[in-house]
């Protein structure tokens, strides 16, 4: 069963990475990256178990808590960004450029 | 007879040698560093400094005397100049006391001459302090007792040239001609220099009192390439060919310089160095032999060379050439021929001198007109300089009893007997001398007065006439002196040897009578042309012949062909390249690196999906990469 | 058994879950697709020893922050939608392939990296997962959880701090705001009283219908575009409203205005109106749309293909 | 005593000092009395020296990181005496020659003076350093302060110049930086210091790549064509004071290395090489010289001779004989006093007319006769006139290598030639002839001048005429690092009396 958790979570992640390159509104973008942690996550708690090891968990554990944390700040300059440039979309804050 | 050993010296007037030199090093030091202050009275330190010298140098001879001929090479340690390679000391003998005597005697008397003739001159005390920087370099390169210090007084009488001709250096004329005449130089110390490195490869030593006693044991290519790499120092030097194009050029300086650097003193340093490195000659008969070509070649060049000179001046620079080369071709005999060769100096030293000087009293009370088409006449107005100078100008052209007689016969005759064809060119030269010595004397003193209406010709003060006097004195009697009885021929035997049978002096040899007869000729033709005839106050176009002489056969024209156009294609295009080239090569780098740099930074195009891209493109790698070497 | 059934109902679930989150165009849809995914992993958890974990899953992730995303999205546009339309170039192509790669690479790698027996928990779990859970926190990883804290509360700060908007002038009082608006009627004319309200003068008391002036026609000033704009869409808009509106576009394209039209809005179809207000903007009238533009904010950038290159 | 950490220490308190100093003519006169301690506590040192003592003398050594084997290791032959007596003469002539120097600009004229004192102690540090790493250290540090005094007080084209300087410069330090790490591992001693690492490659082929590693480091400071056109750049941009250090000590740093590491570390591929160098040394003493006589702006034409002079000393110090070795360390000494008057003399003629063009100036000696007599004599001494202390080392130079390779020195010798033409040429375009209407109000040199110019001309003259002081202490170091090269000089082809037989 192990396997098929790991390929699993590899395909959540890959998917999310799909998602966070081909997508540009800053929010879905940030969807997609949660979708990834989460994908780390399963793989982190299917690790615990398969080596007996609650550690495994408690890194899931804190992932979540980073999370949150990222997702606060993160939504917080999306809404920032989008108060000045009226825009969610990520190819629209390119300025930092050659 | 060889030459004699060399003995350490200690005590007396040789043992203080160095003070010949340090006289004249003082008084140049004083009035360049005293700066203004000592412009009242600087011409008198010169001077003071110059006899002080005489008198050593009289003192040393003295007591050079007082020993056996054999020992009369004395050397005089003084300090160890480059560890290794160089002693500095000092060598007095016969050839070197010969030269000092003629040097600080002449420079005396010329020192004396310039208070008069530089009397008007600002920079009157910068003049004396050059001459007696002049002074102390031809000392030291006399005395030396090494290459090295030789060379430093060679390379010091070229820095004193190069100041006094271009003394008068807000001329750009002078400038000219001083730069002219230190790069020319260049190139014979360059040969020089080779000839000392070859030497010290060689002989480990610079020292002459250990190199000429070894000289033998080298091989035949050493010394022959030594001889000849001397010899284009000594061309330099001397003004011989191909070297000769400074000398004409020199005149633009003072003619006192002309006098004591440019005809009595410094061009016969090369004279001097091919007889103080005889011992090297002597084991290589090429290089004696290109020597005596060398001498020949100029003897004739200069004489043809003063044929067609209207500058008074010139026309007594291409005789001192044609005079020099008397010397070296004695000098390239051998020991028969360097008595004469010194003899000669001796008697030119003071007769060239009295003609320079000479003409630089025409030139005083012409208004320094040179021009002799603009002359004519003047014996009345100037007795004593044209007493003087016709002295001079009889010792030249070998007129019987006088000095050049004796010396310059004694050189024709040595020549003959060493080689039939030059002796022959150098009667031939004699010949020639007596026509432009004529054609120069007849044209200032004699016919119809050719002034500018604005000259007041008048004879000069007595400080500048009495130098002439005496150096006329010396140019009558000095050479009966020297070469009757061989007088001179022994006393310089220890020093340079002499032949095992000494010359007879033969007042009507064949030679001789032919010589005499050439130059009474050349005389009366240029009666004819010049002492009878109209003198045109404009130079008439003349015969290719002519140009050819007046261009200083082309010499000129020929180094700025070979040398001076090329090279100055040379500097522009090796400008260019360090331009283009070297430097374009780095700048094209930077500018290329930065090219490149421009276009890679469109890769941050700011979106930053792209950058996410390339992350995940390199995710991707990297797990790839790890599965390839882990499954290995 | 249990176990494999509920995986790969949960897996197939979970995997078009997430494509369907990538692939929807509407943000909304998104969210709730992402929904999805997070309960079908706390499911997941719970089935591999780990209640805790799903718990938590679902009470920060499904509850708090897919809360939080849904609360965002409504600030920046709820019906808003993206064009898929991509603008890089050859980005969507090597972003599938990578994807595919990784994902491939991924599942070779670690997939193949344990071919024994899961050992199971319940070594581990002898006096239960949570207090298990929480003696590993408290004791050898406690110094990271004392950290997480700092981090949570610098992240409730820094939100703060993100979303604060200093004020650059004075808050307009409504004496200014008077004052503005009847400067504005001196130099343009532009009627100072409020607009009529809808319905004013009506005979129903309600949002979609205009108000009548005194001779009984409709007043363009009190129909909300937007409404009308939806009810031409559905062919409800009253056709006297309509002639009225087109009526007045024609003027004030003639006097110079540049607002969208009638006809051109209900072609562009639904606009990305921002639904944030500035807390310090004037409230402009609802039914005005060129207000919006006029009051000082800056329009949306138009998005074109020139922007992707 | 700690004597060479003394020296460095008491410059860099300097340089601290000078930036506390709120005044600038006070700051001046402090920078110029802590320049005179130093030359002071350097002579004192020199006077304690004994040339046939131990190797080197002074000695300090202190780890610095233990780790990698790196000390802090300071100690003088022969060789680096001289160099440091030459800096530290050197500084003091150029703190009252830049007196007013750094006031044209907007810089702060402080910082310039500091900049100074840094550059000394690192001028020191680089030339006693007997740890290679230490040396390496030096050797790039020393680019700072002088990137800045470039960058920030040149001319109009500075920082193109202090640009490329710092870029050349940069790209040899880096190669040298791969060969000191490489050399390091491959010795596989755990240390950096330079006695330690001698001998310890013995593969000539890892010599090689070393050698050429260190080689062209030193090659592009010294400079050695063709990685010379940064010097004409840096060196017209230069203010006077900082082209004469530039050219006058730190890019002897470029010839001491070749002698001090290329030869005595890599000893085969130094010999392999000899042709390369010998060949690249004679293509600059003729190539440096013909560019020169084609400048038209002096600074330019001063820093292509000095080119060409640097061709002569890594010609010296690859002949690989006592007396061109003896020589070349004499050269460079000598070529600091001669090229630094030839600078600052030329730097004050353009002070006083605004202008580095040839073509600007004319029969500048009547109105200005100290000023060009003394712009003469240091004329005379790049075209290495006897009497003046160039042509003893020059004559060494070339005496030394004609011993072993005669077609070279030949072809090296016509350099004496081509100096007379760039530098007498010059000297007529400039001083003499009538005088050009913009000069006609030139003032000669002022008191502050001439105490600048008096000391390097002094020195040129006592030591033309008597280098043994120098040469007693070059001497067995010299003879030193030729040993270790196992080489010996070529004997007479005739032997001659010895003296006092």
């Amino acid at each position: 069963m192990t396997t098929h958790y790991l390929v699993l979570s590899a395909l959540l992640f890959a998917i999310g990475g799909v998602g966070v390159l081909v997508r540009r509104n800053a929010i879905v973008v940030f969807m997609c990256v949660e979708l990834m942690l989460n994908a780390c996550n399963l793989a982190f708690v299917t690790f615990a178990r398969q080596n007996g090891n609650l550690d495994g968990q408690v890194i899931a554990f804190f992932v979540m808590i980073v999370a949150a944390a990222e997702v606060v700040i993160g939504l917080a300059i999306i809404v920032t960004i989008f108060r000045t440039r009226r825009s969610a979309s990520v190819d629209d804050a390119s300025l930092l450029k050659y | 007879m060889e030459p004699a050993e060399f003995i350490q010296h200690s005590g007396g007037a040789i043992g203080v040698a160095w003070l010949m030199i340090a006289f004249p090093l003082v008084g140049a030091a004083i009035l360049l560093l005293g700066g203004r202050r000592t412009d009242r009275f600087g011409h008198l330190v010169g001077v003071v400094m110059a006899v002080a010298s005489f008198v050593v140098a009289a003192l040393a001879f003295v007591q050079l005397l007082g020993f056996q001929p054999g020992e009369r090479r004395r050397l005089i340690p003084l300090y160890d100049f480059i560890p290794g390679m160089a002693k500095v000391g000092l060598l007095v003998d016969p050839l070197s006391i010969s030269f000092c005597l003629l040097i600080t005697f002449v420079g005396s008397l010329i020192h004396v001459y310039s208070i008069g003739y530089m009397a008007h001159d600002p920079n009157r005390r910068r003049f004396f302090a050059y001459l007696n920087l002049f002074v102390a370099a031809m000392l030291l390169l006399v005395l030396a007792d090494n290459y090295v210090a030789l060379f430093v007084g060679w390379e010091g009488v070229g820095l004193a040239s190069y100041l006094l001709i271009g003394f008068w250096q807000h001329k750009p004329s002078a400038a000219t001609a001083a730069k002219k005449a230190f790069i020319v130089n260049r190139v014979g110390d360059f040969g020089l220099l080779i000839g000392i490195f070859t030497i010290f490869a060689t002989f480990h030593s610079l020292a002459f009192a250990q190199v000429f006693p070894a000289a033998h044991g080298a091989s035949q290519g050493t010394l022959t390439a030594i001889g000849l790499l001397l010899l284009v120092g000594a061309c330099g030097k001397s003004a011989q060919l191909p070297l000769q194009s400074w000398l004409l050029d020199a005149m633009e300086g003072p003619t006192p310089v002309s006098a004591l650097i440019h005809a009595a003193t410094m061009v016969t340093a090369g004279v001097y160095l091919i007889v103080r490195s005889g011992a090297v000659f002597q084991g290589a008969e090429t290089a004696q032999l290109v020597v005596t070509i060398v001498g020949v070649a100029t003897l004739l060049a200069g004489a043809i060379i003063g044929t067609a000179k209207d500058d008074i001046k010139k026309a007594l620079a291409g005789s001192t050439m044609s005079q020099i080369g008397y010397m070296v071709l004695a000098a390239g005999i051998g020991p028969a021929g360097y008595a004469f060769a010194i003899a000669h100096l001796i008697t030119h030293g003071f007769f060239k001198a009295d003609l320079f000087l000479g003409a630089g009293s025409v030139m005083h009370g012409m208004n320094d007109e040179v021009d002799m088409r603009k002359y004519g006449g003047l014996r009345k107005v100037m007795p004593i300089t044209f007493v003087t100078f016709l002295i001079g100008y009889l010792a030249i052209i070998g007129f019987p009893l006088l000095s050049g007689y004796f010396t310059k016969d004694g050189i024709i005759e040595t020549a003959m007997e060493h080689n039939a064809v030059l002796g022959w060119l150098a009667v031939i030269g004699a010949g020639v001398t007596g026509f432009y010595m004529s054609r120069l004397v007849f044209m200032t003193f004699f016919g119809a007065k050719r002034w500018e209406a604005t000259a007041h010709p008048h004879e000069s003060p007595a400080v500048m006439t009495w130098p002439l006097i005496i150096l006329s004195l010396g140019a009558i009697g000095l050479g009966a002196f020297l070469i009757v009885g061989n007088r001179f021929m022994t006393f310089l035997a220890p020093a340079v040897g002499a032949p095992e049978e000494l010359p007879t002096f033969n007042p009507f040899s064949l030679t001789g009578l032919v010589t005499l007869a050439l130059v009474a000729a050349g005389a009366a033709f240029a009666w004819f042309r010049y002492g009878a005839a109209e003198v045109p106050a404009v130079a008439p176009r003349g015969s290719f012949l002519t140009t050819f002489a007046r261009r200083d056969l082309y010499g000129d024209a020929l180094n700025e062909a070979l040398f001076m156009r090329p090279g100055q294609w040379l500097t522009r295009l090796a400008v260019f390249f360090d331009n283009r080239g070297v430097d374009g090569l780095v700048n094209g780098l930077a500018a290329g690196i930065g090219g490149s740099s421009g276009r890679l930074r469109r890769i941050q195009t700011g979106f930053v999906r792209s950058y996410a891209l390339s992350i995940f493109v390199g995710a991707a790698l990297l797990a790839g990469a790890w599965l390839v070497v882990g499954n290995l | 058994m249990g176990e494999s059934i509920t995986f790969w109902v949960l897996a197939v679930v979970s995997v078009v879950a997430a494509l369907g989150l990538v692939f929807s165009r509407r943000a909304v849809y998104s969210a709730l697709m992402l929904g999805v995914v997070m309960l079908s992993l706390a499911v997941l958890y719970a089935v591999q020893d780990a209640p805790f974990l799903a718990a938590v899953q679902i009470i920060v992730y499904t509850g708090a922050v897919m809360m939080l995303f849904l609360f965002v999205l409504m600030l920046v546009g709820v019906d808003s939608s993206d064009s898929l339309v991509e603008t890089i170039k050859g980005q969507r192509f090597w972003a599938i392939v990578a994807g595919l790669a990784f994902a491939a690479l991924l599942a070779f790698g670690i997939g193949n990296a344990f071919v024994a027996a899961p050992k199971g928990l319940t070594a581990a779990t002898q006096g239960g997962n949570v207090p298990s859970l929480a003696q590993l926190i408290f004791t050898r990883h406690v110094f990271a959880f004392e950290v997480t804290s700092a981090l949570l509360i610098t992240a409730a700060l820094g939100a703060m701090v993100l979303a604060h908007r200093e004020r650059t002038a004075p808050k307009a009082t409504q004496r200014d705001l008077s004052r503005q608006r009847f400067v504005t009627f001196g130099r343009t004319g532009k009627n100072p009283a409020p607009l009529p309200g809808p319905g004013t003068y009506a005979r129903h008391n309600a949002i979609d219908m205009p108000a009548l002036l005194p001779d009984g026609g409709v007043s363009p000033l009190s129909v909300n575009r937007y409404i009308a704009r939806h009810e031409a869409e559905e062919g409800t808009l009253p056709p006297e409203i309509a002639r009225v509106l087109e009526q007045d576009d024609l003027e004030r394209r003639s006097n110079g205005h540049s607002t969208p039209t009638l006809a051109e809005d209900a072609r562009s179809g639904p606009d990305t109106e921002p639904l944030i207000e500035d807390e310090d903007d004037e409230a402009a009238p609802h039914d005005q749309p060129d207000e919006a533009v006029t009051a000082g904010r800056i329009a949306p950038r138009p998005r074109s293909e020139e922007d992707g290159k | 005593m700690p004597w060479l950490s003394t020296l460095m220490g008491v410059s860099v308190l300097g340089a601290l000092g000078v930036t506390l100093v709120r005044n600038d003519k006070l700051a001046k006169q402090f920078t110029l009395v802590v320049s005179l301690i130093v030359l002071a506590l350097t002579v004192a040192m020199a006077v304690q020296f004994s040339p046939n003592g131990d190797k080197f003398q002074f000695a300090e050594t202190y780890d610095w990181i233990p780790a990698f084997g790196v000390h802090y290791g300071v100690a003088v032959d022969g060789i680096a005496l001289v160099l440091i007596l030459l800096s530290v003469i050197l500084v003091p002539i150029v703190v009252l020659a830049s007196w007013h120097d750094a006031e044209k600009g907007k810089r702060s004229v402080r910082t310039y003076f500091s900049l100074l004192l840094v550059l000394e102690a690192m001028m020191i540090g680089v030339f006693a350093a007997t740890d290679v790493f230490l040396f390496y250290v030096f050797f790039e540090a020393m680019l700072i302060p002088m990137y800045f005094m470039i960058g920030s007080y040149g001319g109009a084209q500075r920082s193109y110049a202090a640009v490329k300087f710092l870029l050349y410069s940069l790209f040899g330090g880096l190669l040298m930086l791969v060969a000191v790490i490489a050399l390091y591992s491959i010795a596989g001693k755990g240390t950096f210091m330079f006695s330690d690492l001698v001998g310890t490659v013995q593969d000539v082929t890892t010599q090689k790549w070393l050698f050429l590693g260190f080689f062209i480091a030193f090659a592009i400071k010294a400079p050695l064509w063709p990685f010379h056109t940064w010097l004409p750049d840096a060196a017209a941009q230069a203010p006077a004071g900082a082209a004469v250090l530039l050219v006058g000590v730190l890019d002897k740093v470029g010839t001491y290395g070749m002698l001090r590491f290329c030869l005595e570390l890599f000893p085969d591929a130094a010999k392999f090489f000899t042709p390369l160098v010998i060949t690249l040394s004679v293509i600059g003493i003729v190539y440096g010289a013909i560019v020169a006589i084609g400048q038209t702006d002096m600074k330019r034409l001063i820093a292509y001779t000095s080119v060409s002079h640097f061709g002569f000393i890594a010609m010296g110090v690859f002949a690989m004989t006592t007396d061109a070795g003896a020589g070349a360390t004499l050269y460079m000494v000598n070529h600091g006093f001669s090229t630094g008057a030839l600078f600052l003399i030329a730097g004050f003629l353009i002070h006083r007319r605004g202008s580095q063009f040839i073509s600007d100036y004319g029969g500048v000696q009547k109105v200005a006769p100290i000023l060009a007599g003394t712009f003469l004599v240091a004329g005379l001494s790049s075209l290495s006139l006897p009497g003046l202390s160039t042509f003893v080392s020059e004559f060494m130079v070339l005496t030394g290598t004609y011993q072993r390779y005669v077609v070279p020195s030949v072809i090296a010798a016509t350099g004496v030639i081509l100096a007379a033409i760039y530098i007498l040429w010059m000297y007529q375009r400039t001083m003499n002839g009538p005088t050009a209407e913009s000069v006609k109000s030139l003032p000669d040199l002022n008191a502050r001048e001439k105490w600048v110019v008096a000391p390097l001309i002094a020195l040129l003259l006592v030591f033309g005429f008597y280098p043994k002081p120098l040469l007693d202490v070059i001497h067995p170091a010299v003879k030193d690092t030729l040993s270790s090269v196992s080489v010996t000089d070529p004997g007479a082809a005739v032997p001659v009396a010895k003296e006092g037989q």
